[in-house]
């Protein structure tokens, strides 16, 4: 399923030398910022596959834009009137049968080819066999967060996928399973893979194999409603090591710290409970995301702050201060209650 | 000089008409009662001007927004309701009517018409439409009912399912959305109607299909391709209005309805839309490009085949939009081969342009400069299309700020340039005097610049992972210069715009009289006065040739000896 | 709305023209429609108001077509218009003499590139499955190989993968084989008229020659499982056969327009004044 | 260079084109057809996706009597055209007065229908996706049959002032063309409805 590209193109390919050229191009772009999705800078199968079909049909249609538009720009200059005072009419030509066919034959060609190639790499993506070693995610698209499950670890998060690295010869790509709880949305990480919808009815599937760890941004690709702009992605790629820790540190009960008690109870009495889930507590709400293991995460309310102890004040007084639409409401807490919680949020490993 | 057999003569009328005549009042209710084909048509094409501005103002404010990260100049909420009406204003109520405008004023007197069809319903048409664009526009101040503020709609112009839903879309937004294009979308089926007719009955004597203008021919694809177009979304609409007031279920998927029944419902309708606007544009380059190149149109046949063929092949496109919902492999592959068959019949097009233009003697005046752009721009933006059609990298694209750049080098680069070129073309017959050639040389080329730092950076913003449709974004994505310069360059675009606005009205006063046929042109409008009675030709005119006025001008070398 | 005799809204009528006359029922009509539909949205009295106006629209409506269309007549002065152009020559494509030694004086129909296209994708069947038996002892293989462009479940076939019997890959691959040899044929049809002099040179070595290079540097990426698999050689021989075999048949077929000598732009095809049309003159100016 | 070219044929014989009124309802015909196809379409998609009942099984009876009066509808109408042609105003009343007959009987029928699925059968349009997409479909058509009863009305109460004439004939057809549309469809409707959705 893995195929090393560079191999294959790295053979006397004259043609792509001009786009390999490209793609470094679009390598140094993505350079610039280390956090910009950009499509040229893949790291996973399906990405890196779309990534070389996507060269070769620059490679096409440039080659379109050249002729033709160098045509017409010879047509421009050469052919313009020259004097204005010119009293003759050029040759009138009503047309051509013969070439008429020969440019509708041409293109007809190369659509042939574009097609073949298209549709040889839509089958190889989308309907890619699911290896025994895959992992399997449910996600979740809900107004404006995303939700992650794990049915075979038990684990449930929100906003930030953890998933292994997988290699050419240990492969373990992801399997996605993408529905939705509202409306639609579209699960997009450029450097991983192509775009794929969650709607409502429609359960749907895509996978990812990355290929090199870190971490990489993504965000809701399908115009959902209000705060669409603010329902940021973030997928994880752990070495073995790193993601057996997580799924160990996930997997544990909610953090039951007695210092913070009386965050504890603020939570349980002034509503969250209703919309959020703490394990270890009454807190079974699916409305909002888990908060178990708040803590493991480096952002909240999808990407729309760091997850700092102020942040997270801030965004209990008033969400709409962080992500203005927000589906969660501004409790009225007192200040005392904030910091109360606060303390008690910022314990929750 | 006038050959006696072919009977085209003009008429100068001393007697004003009435309508022009009188107080400011009396020429107002001159228009608002008026069913001539051409008062309609200016009406037309004045109304989506407006709205181009209306529109245009829309896309600043978006841009301003869009300029540095985290901007607060539009809240969230504003964002999304000047974007959703940036692209339903553009679509609706100024693509289609100004080129129902355009069909207006000329189609009839290209045929050698006294009217349309249906001079009456032509009237109750444009009203329909230019009411419904009032509708849409009342929702930012009508918003939910008469006693809240106002909520124009926000859910994007294509308008998903079920983010329409009443759970989802409280407010009356979508309401306004789907009743004022359903009033509009009246409208366009009346004149749709009425010029199928008018082309297909009223044509003069001679003027057989096969020597009709290729304008003519193009109005009639695209207003036969509107019946079949329009309809749909405005069904489609009536479902979506049964879910909202009756507690229908259509597109509830709580109850079993489908979203994915909106989304083929919408581009079933907003595919061949997307043709329905550019084929009005490619008939105005069919005028334009043989009049300042000198030639007649190459290959006129294989012209009119290949509109009719992507008329058809467009109805069988739309679910390109949809590579992302999850199809099977196999409708994903087969709605990749259409899409890409669509590229052959208008590869033929810009390759008749192209051979059109070889060998002539072209004359650059400013129409000639717009539709040489738009054969360049539209190349671009139809290789574009290419590259979305591609399944796979649509993935990646889709959504993105690469199909924004798509798109708007079609509708800017392809429809608004040649709307340009049509007015620079036409205004002379319309008021009687040339549009000043050194306003429009700035307008043309400010325009050209600043669509090009717009749109050609919109593309590098796709590729880099931006997508549309957000109202602010991270400054840590490598995206800020990009969307800088995007912005500067609509900014450019809306100096060029106005420039263009204050041509039109200077030159309404002050610009060169221009005879009859300032452009020594070829069809029949130009046989008549500018601007033309109300009556168009005193005697209906008969026509040998496709080019009638080139045979009375070439007596000796007509074309009826050739075609 | 109406049916009348053609043009009669037209006829003219002692220096004046019947014209429909000015009515503002559309409008009123029109803005009844709007309000009725605007009423959804802000107060059913908007409707009432509105179902109110298109009663009285209609009816304005129909009282001013029924029983006769209301017209107004405008006066008319006719002038006659002059039609003139200060273009008053018109060049023609000059067909020069000289150029004629060099050319042939016959050239081939369209059609028979088509003709050669279909016998050409026949012939080159037996190189290839020649090869499938010499190299692979099987004739499936060169189908599949072919075929894998379309066939959705394979991913890293074996060679025994490959030789074995695929109804897909066969249906595939045919169809890949018909239309590009009816397109590759149809391009011989239009090209070769325009430069007839050595079909079988042209369109047998050189053209598959260069096909086969391009196919050599983008196999990899529009079908790798092909691409791997390939010999070189034998396709080389295959296309060539195609391409001879189409030549070959182009020559055969009978030329058309002898005994004459046709410059270039006429074997374009170019319709100008002047070109073609002098020779049929006798037949009709209408060409169509 | 050139030669002489021949003088083209003359150019006096007739020139007939199609008359704009058919053109124009043709054009309203393929327009009606798209909007009709758009919400046919829904309906067979959504049939038996209902999550709740009742199912079209339950509770749809086959309404073949109200189905022959429209399509007969269809053939007198034509009678009525044929006498108008030939300036036959009395039989040409006749028919088209039986023509409105068969088309009020045809909607009394679908009211009756209605009645019963509402109070007897409790479902309405809200009630599921069944509800929604039957009271839309027919619902439309029902609507164009009102409209079209209401012009055919219009002809009649002209017809019995002595307004109409053999000059109105091509008229009359146009607007009969519309109602063989309105026909054509219930058989679509009904074919869908009543006999696939069932
Ligand atoms: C007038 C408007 C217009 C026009 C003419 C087109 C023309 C085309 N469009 Fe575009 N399109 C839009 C307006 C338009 N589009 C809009 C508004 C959207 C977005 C809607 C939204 O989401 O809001 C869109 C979106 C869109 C998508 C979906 C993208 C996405 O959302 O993911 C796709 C995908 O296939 C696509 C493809 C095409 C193609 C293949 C053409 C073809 O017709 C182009 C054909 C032209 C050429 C190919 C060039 C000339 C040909 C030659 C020189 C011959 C040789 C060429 C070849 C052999 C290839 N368009
Ligand atoms: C014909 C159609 C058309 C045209 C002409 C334009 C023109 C422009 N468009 Fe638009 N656009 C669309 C159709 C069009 N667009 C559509 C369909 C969408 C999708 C909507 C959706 O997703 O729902 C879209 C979306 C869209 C977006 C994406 C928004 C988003 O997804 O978040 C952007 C962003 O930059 C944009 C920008 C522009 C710009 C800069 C112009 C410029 O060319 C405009 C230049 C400016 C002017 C020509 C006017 C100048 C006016 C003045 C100087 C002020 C005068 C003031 C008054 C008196 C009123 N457009
Ligand atoms: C009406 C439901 C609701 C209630 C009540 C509610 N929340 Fe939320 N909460 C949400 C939703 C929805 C989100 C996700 C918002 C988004 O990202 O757009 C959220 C997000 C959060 C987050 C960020 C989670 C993350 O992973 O990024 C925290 C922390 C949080 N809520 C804490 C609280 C606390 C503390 C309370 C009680 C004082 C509370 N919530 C009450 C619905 C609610
Ligand atoms: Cu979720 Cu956009
Ligand atoms: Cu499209």
């Amino acid at each position: 399923m893995i195929r090393d590209w560079t191999h294959k193109t790295g053979c006397s390919r004259s043609l792509f030398i001009l786009l390999l050229f490209l793609s470094a191009a679009g390598r140094a772009f993505a350079d610039v910022a280390q956090n910009t999705p950009s499509i040229f800078a893949p790291s996973s199968t399906p990405s890196n596959e779309i990534f070389h079909l996507s060269l070769f049909v620059l490679g096409i249609v440039g080659g379109i834009f050249v002729v033709v538009g160098g045509l017409l720009a010879y047509a421009v200059i050469r052919f313009r009137a020259r004097n204005q005072e010119d009293d003759t009419e050029p040759a009138q030509i009503y047309g051509s049968n013969q070439i008429e066919l020969a440019w509708t034959v041409v293109p007809v060609l190369i659509v042939v080819v574009l097609f073949l190639t298209t549709a040889r790499m839509i089958f190889a993506i989308q309907d890619a066999p699911k290896p025994q070693s895959a992992l399997d995610v449910t996600v979740v698209g809900h107004q404006f967060w995303w939700e992650f499950r794990y049915p075979k670890l038990g684990i449930v998060t929100a906003n930030e996928l953890h998933v292994p690295l997988s290699s050419t010869s240990d492969p373990k790509p992801t399997f996605l399973h993408l529905l939705s709880a509202d409306v639609d949305h579209s699960f997009w990480v450029p450097q991983l893979a192509g775009k794929t919808d969650l709607i409502p009815n429609h359960p749907n599937d895509m996978w990812i194999d990355p290929l090199h760890p870190g971490v990489y941004v993504g965000q809701c690709a399908q115009f959902c409603g209000i705060e669409h702009a603010k329902m940021l992605l973030r997928v994880y790629v752990d070495t073995p090591e790193q993601f057996a820790a997580w799924v160990k540190e996930q997997q544990q009960l909610g953090m039951q710290d007695p210092h913070v008690a009386a965050g504890r109870h603020v939570f349980e009495t002034e509503a969250c409970m209703n919309c959020h889930t703490i394990s270890g507590t009454d807190g079974r709400g699916t409305f909002g995301p888990d908060l178990t293991h708040l803590m493991s995460r480096d952002t909240i309310a999808a990407g729309a702050a760091p997850n700092t102890p102020q942040n997270l004040r801030v965004w209990v007084k008033n969400p709409d201060d962080l992500k203005q639409g927000s589906l969660m409401p501004a409790m009225q807490l007192s200040d005392q209650q904030l910091d109360d919680l606060v303390a008690y949020l910022s314990t929750l490993h | 000089m006038a050959d006696q057999t072919l009977p085209i003569s003009g008429s100068v009328d001393v007697t004003p008409p009435h309508a022009a005549a009188g107080t400011f009042l009396e020429r107002l209710h001159g228009w608002v009662v008026t069913v001539d084909h051409k008062k309609l048509g200016i009406l037309y094409v004045v109304y989506s001007l407006i709205f181009l501005l209306v529109g245009g103002a829309e896309a600043l404010a978006i841009r301003i927004q869009l300029m540095i990260p985290g901007n607060h100049f539009l809240t969230a909420a504003t964002y999304n309701q000047f974007f959703t009406m940036h692209g339903t204003t553009m679509v609706f109520l100024v693509g289609m009517p100004i080129l129902f405008g355009f069909a207006n004023y000329l189609v009839p007197l290209m045929i050698g018409a006294r009217d349309m069809a249906f001079p009456r319903l032509n009237a109750f048409s444009f009203w329909l439409t230019a009411l419904g664009g009032l509708l849409l526009y009342f929702s930012f101040i009508g918003g939910p009912g008469l006693y809240g503020m106002g909520a124009a709609p926000d859910v994007g112009w294509f308008a998903y399912a079920p983010l329409t839903a009443h759970v989802f879309s409280p407010g009356n937004g979508t309401d306004y959305w789907a009743l004022a294009l359903i009033v509009s979308g009246f409208g366009t089926l009346g004149t749709a109607i009425n010029i199928v007719a008018t082309i297909i009955s009223m044509r003069c004597k001679g003027m057989s299909l096969l020597r009709m203008p290729l304008f003519a021919w193009l109005m009639l694809v695209v207003s036969a391709l509107t019946l079949v177009t329009i309809t749909p979304l405005t069904a489609a609409q009536f479902m979506l209005l049964i879910d909202r007031y009756l507690g229908g279920h259509f597109f509830d998927t709580q109850a079993g309805g489908s979203a994915l029944v909106w989304i083929h419902f919408f581009w079933i309708f907003g595919h061949p839309e997307v043709y329905v606007l550019v084929l009005p544009a490619f008939a105005i380059a069919n005028e334009i490009i043989p009049v300042f190149s000198r030639k007649a149109i190459f290959g006129y046949p294989a012209m009119v085949a290949a509109s009719v063929g992507i008329a058809f092949v467009s109805l069988g496109v739309w679910a390109h939009h949809m590579f992302t919902v999850g199809m099977t492999s196999v409708s994903n592959a087969f709605f990749v081969l259409s899409t890409m068959l669509v590229g052959i019949p208008t590869g033929i097009k810009i390759f008749n342009w192209l051979a059109t233009m070889w060998g002539g003697k072209i004359r650059f005046a400013t129409p000639m400069l717009y539709c040489t752009a738009f054969v360049f721009q539209f190349l671009i933006a139809g290789l574009t299309g290419i590259i979305l059609s591609v399944a796979p990298w649509d993935w990646q694209l889709h959504n993105s700020y690469f199909v924004i750049a798509h798109f708007h080098y079609v509708l800017v680069g392809a429809i608004v340039f040649n709307i340009f070129a049509a007015i620079y073309y036409w205004y002379p017959k319309v008021t009687g005097r040339m549009m000043s050639e050194r306003l429009g040389k700035w307008n043309f080329w400010l325009f050209l610049i600043g669509f090009h730092v717009t749109f050609d950076t919109m593309h590098f913003l796709g590729f880099l992972g931006m997508p549309r449709s957000i109202y602010t974004y991270e400054p840590n994505r490598g995206w800020n210069g990009l969307n800088m310069v995007v912005s500067i360059g609509a900014f450019i675009q809306g100096v060029a715009a106005l420039i263009f606005v204050y041509n039109l009205v200077w030159s309404y006063f002050h610009g060169e009289v221009a005879g009859n046929d300032p452009w020594d042109a070829w069809t029949l409008e130009w046989a008549t006065p500018s601007p033309p009675p109300d009556y168009n030709f005193a005697t209906d005119p008969e026509v040998k040739s496709r080019r009638p006025l080139w045979d009375l001008k070439h007596p000796d070398d007509p074309d009826w000896k050739y075609e | 709305m109406t049916d009348t005799v053609q043009h009669e809204a037209g006829r003219e009528r002692e220096g004046t023209i019947h014209l429909p006359a000015p009515t503002a029922w559309p409008i009123v009509l029109a803005f009844g429609v709007t309000l009725g539909f605007a009423g959804l949205v802000t107060n059913l009295g908007v409707t009432v108001l509105g179902v109110i106006l298109i009663a009285v629209g209609s009816i304005g409506w129909f009282r001013q077509v029924l029983p006769h269309e209301q017209h107004e007549d405008v006066p008319v002065r006719v002038q006659p218009v002059t039609i003139e152009s200060s273009r008053k020559f018109v060049e023609r494509i000059e067909v020069s003499e000289e150029h004629r030694a060099h050319l042939p004086v016959e050239t081939y129909p369209v059609l028979s590139g088509v003709k050669g296209g279909i016998a050409g994708g026949i012939a080159m069947i037996f190189p290839a499955l020649a090869y499938g038996l010499i190299a692979q002892h099987s004739i499936w293989y060169p189908i599949n190989l072919l075929g894998g462009a379309g066939v959705a479940n394979w991913r890293n076939p074996t060679t025994a993968d490959i030789a074995a019997f695929h109804w897909e890959g066969l249906l595939v691959a045919s169809v890949i084989q018909i239309v590009a040899c009816l397109l590759v044929g149809l391009l011989y049809g239009a090209m070769l008229p325009m430069l007839p002099r050595r079909p079988v040179l042209l369109g047998g070595i050189i053209a598959p020659l260069l096909w086969t290079g391009l196919l050599h540097s983008t196999l990899g990426v529009i079908n790798p499982v092909l691409d791997e698999h390939i010999a070189w050689g034998w396709f080389v021989i295959s296309q060539v056969t195609f391409g001879v075999v189409a030549g070959l048949v182009v020559a055969r077929e009978s030329r058309i327009r002898t005994a004459q000598s046709l410059p270039f732009v006429v074997r374009m095809g170019i319709e100008a004044p002047g070109l073609m049309h002098d020779d049929h003159s006798q037949h009709s100016g209408e060409k169509h | 260079m050139s030669a002489i070219p021949t003088v083209p044929e003359l150019q006096d014989q007739p020139w007939h084109l199609p008359s704009r009124g058919r053109i124009g309802m043709l054009s309203l015909i393929i327009g009606e057809s798209a909007i009709f196809t758009i919400f046919v379409v829904a309906y067979v998609f959504y049939i038996g996706k209902s999550l709740s009942g009742p199912t079209p099984g339950q509770v749809l009876e086959v309404p073949i009597f109200n189905t022959i009066c429209l399509l007969s509808s269809s053939i007198t109408i034509w009678l009525a055209e044929r006498r108008i042609e030939r300036n036959e105003i009395k039989a040409f009343g006749l028919w088209w007065g039986v023509t409105i007959a068969l088309g009020v009987v045809f909607l009394v029928g679908t009211g009756l229908e209605w009645y019963k699925l509402i109070y007897h059968d409790g479902l309405t349009i809200s009630t599921n996706l069944f509800g929604t997409t039957f009271y839309s479909l027919v619902g439309l058509h029902a609507t164009h049959v009102v409209i079209g009863l209401a012009m055919l009305l219009l002809v009649l109460v002209f017809t019995l002032m002595g307004r109409v004439t053999e000059h109105h004939a091509e008229r009359i057809q146009v607007l009969a063309l519309y109602w063989h549309f309105v026909d054509a469809v219930w058989v679509v409707v009904f074919t869908v409805v009543y006999i696939v959705g069932r």
